[in-house]
């Protein structure tokens, strides 16, 4: 085999297994699997012999390779799988090949489009600015979750103390519930525990609003009273807004 | 000229991003946006005619100044700089997303038969692919999708501007080796 | 329209500073900086004589096109509801407050290491943050959480909605993809 190609130009196994497939010219409904896999395991050892990081999916298409190959080699055995009897053991694989194919090509019409920047070019001076008139309150926002997260992702790489500044989301419902409580209690100045939790009753929420209290009662935001053992417990505002 | 194709002309020219009929009609109450829509049509195809250096491109559902592409060696030149391109892994990933949004990250993965994540991170830092939110299944995945930036890169008046899928596979079916 | 014309009016509108006939002449070996003068004053008088939204204008010793002075209220409208974007401190400031509410003003200071109070009145104004209540501590220091209008401008159902620093390491932990 010749073995000149550039290793580096595939994408990923199904990638390796279409330029397999085309090199050998093969109909992609016919594969040879034998053949396939046989080459498709000769590129992976010179993958791993030049040392180039080797992708779990790489390992997993070989498994799958190997799988479908024993399947095929054995007599269909009566009785057993019955419903797929007569279902080309192959037919995943092709319909997953077909569909990366047909991607491929997507990205590659995406390619050819006129690209700003790269065949088309807009203004290049930033427009004149006529004296501005003082900017709207509610101008939009433009950004996105994305820059918000790598915003804060940011600062706190650049924390040098190991603070856990993990966020998940239990946090985030939880934070949610903060602000809920703290607006009713803005309103109402006093609330019980049941006012909080109001019709909906299901575990996550109780948990969640027990939660939330203890956590701005921490923060000495909010103060719980409690009229006598196993009386209402009375939540207020320690501090009036 | 027009008046008012003037001042359309002077609002496309000035915008920072393609002008769309809605914002012009914001901007001139007195026209209305059938009007406007008219009007713009007119000047795509005025400056067609004239065929001089620059055109007006229908993008990301607005209007815009563009260099006619056939130009693009001359400023390339001016620019003096390599455009930015995006790897093969990013385009594919880019095509995914583009075709099959709303999805998953773990959609893209299955498709391309490889870990997507390095290249969902760029086109994300690129403002090519969005967050739009998140999938109403265990674990809450985060939902992907194109930005109007995506069009406007890729010169498209929408998404239904792309070739769709089936018009691909033929494309393959005749095309035989397509590749190299 | 003559062919070198129609390269220089692309340069024109791609270039970010006014282009002089020098730089052009650069640009343009086989056209002698002469001609190059001749085609930029045609292209001038070409403007003026069209009458449209743009025009041609000489300034800093190069060419540089520009909307029709008598249009600028027009374009003044247009600039007025521009998207604002936040600054990167602003942004900063947004994330710890969104990611670490309930907290306070010195809570911010202490994880950003800079004195954050112009961030927030920026933030409190845009009404993308609000005030929550006050500590019971001494000073009664206030405490500072995100709007509704928050959640509706980051097109967030709830705040579990935001990405974690997790999802956001997985992104990047596959760093093998190079994106150029």
């Amino acid at each position: 085999m010749n073995y000149e190609i550039k290793l580096d130009i595939f994408e990923g196994p199904l990638d390796l297994l279409l330029y397999l497939i085309r090199k050998n010219e093969i109909d992609i409904y016919n594969i040879p699997i034998a053949l396939i896999t046989e080459q498709y395991l000769e590129y992976l050892d010179i993958m791993r012999s030049l040392n180039l990081d080797l992708a779990g999916e790489y390992l997993v298409l070989a498994a799958t390779l190997i799988h479908i190959k024993s399947r095929l080699l054995l007599p269909p055995v009566e009785g057993e799988e019955e419903g797929e009897e007569g279902e080309d053991p192959r037919t995943e694989l092709v319909r997953q090949l077909l569909e990366y194919q047909t991607f491929k090509e997507a990205a590659l019409s995406l390619e050819g489009r006129p690209l700003l920047d790269r065949d088309v070019f807009t203004r290049g001076a930033p427009a004149e600015e006529p004296a501005a008139e003082e900017q709207e309150e509610d101008a939009m926002i433009e950004v996105g979750v994305f820059e918000l997260v790598q915003a804060f992702r940011e600062i706190v790489s650049r924390l040098d103390h190991s603070e856990d500044m993990a966020i998940d989301t239990e946090k985030m419902s939880l934070t949610d519930r903060i602000n809920e409580i703290m607006e009713r209690l803005t309103e109402a100045k006093e609330l019980s525990f049941s006012d909080l939790l109001g019709e909906r009753t299901d575990r996550k929420r109780i948990i969640y609003t027990f939660l939330a209290i203890l956590e701005l009662m921490k923060l000495r935001v909010v103060r719980a009273y409690q009229l006598g053992p196993f009386g209402v417990i009375r939540l207020f505002l320690a501090v009036e807004g | 000229m027009k008046e008012k194709t003037t001042i359309l002309e002077a609002l496309i020219f000035a915008s920072e991003i393609p002008l769309t009929p809605d914002r012009a009609a914001e901007i001139m109450p007195d026209t209305e946006k059938r009007e406007i829509v008219t009007l713009l049509g007119e000047l795509v195809r005025q400056y067609e005619v004239r065929g001089g250096g620059i055109c007006l491109a229908e993008v990301a559902g607005g209007y815009q100044f563009r260099t006619r592409q056939d130009l693009a060696p001359w400023i390339r030149k001016l620019k003096a700089a390599r455009p930015a391109m995006l790897s093969p892994a990013a385009l594919e990933t880019l095509a995914v997303i583009a075709y099959r949004q709303p999805l998953v990250k773990s959609e893209i993965d299955r498709i391309r038969g490889v870990d997507a994540s390095g290249a969902l991170k760029g086109l994300l830092e690129k403002k090519l692919v969005r967050i739009v939110g998140r999938k109403d299944v265990p674990g809450k995945p985060i939902i992907y999708g194109t930005t109007k930036k995506f069009l406007e890169v890729f010169n498209l008046k929408d998404l239904s501007e792309l070739p769709t899928l089936r018009e691909l596979k033929d494309l393959q079916n005749d095309g035989g080796e397509q590749q190299e």
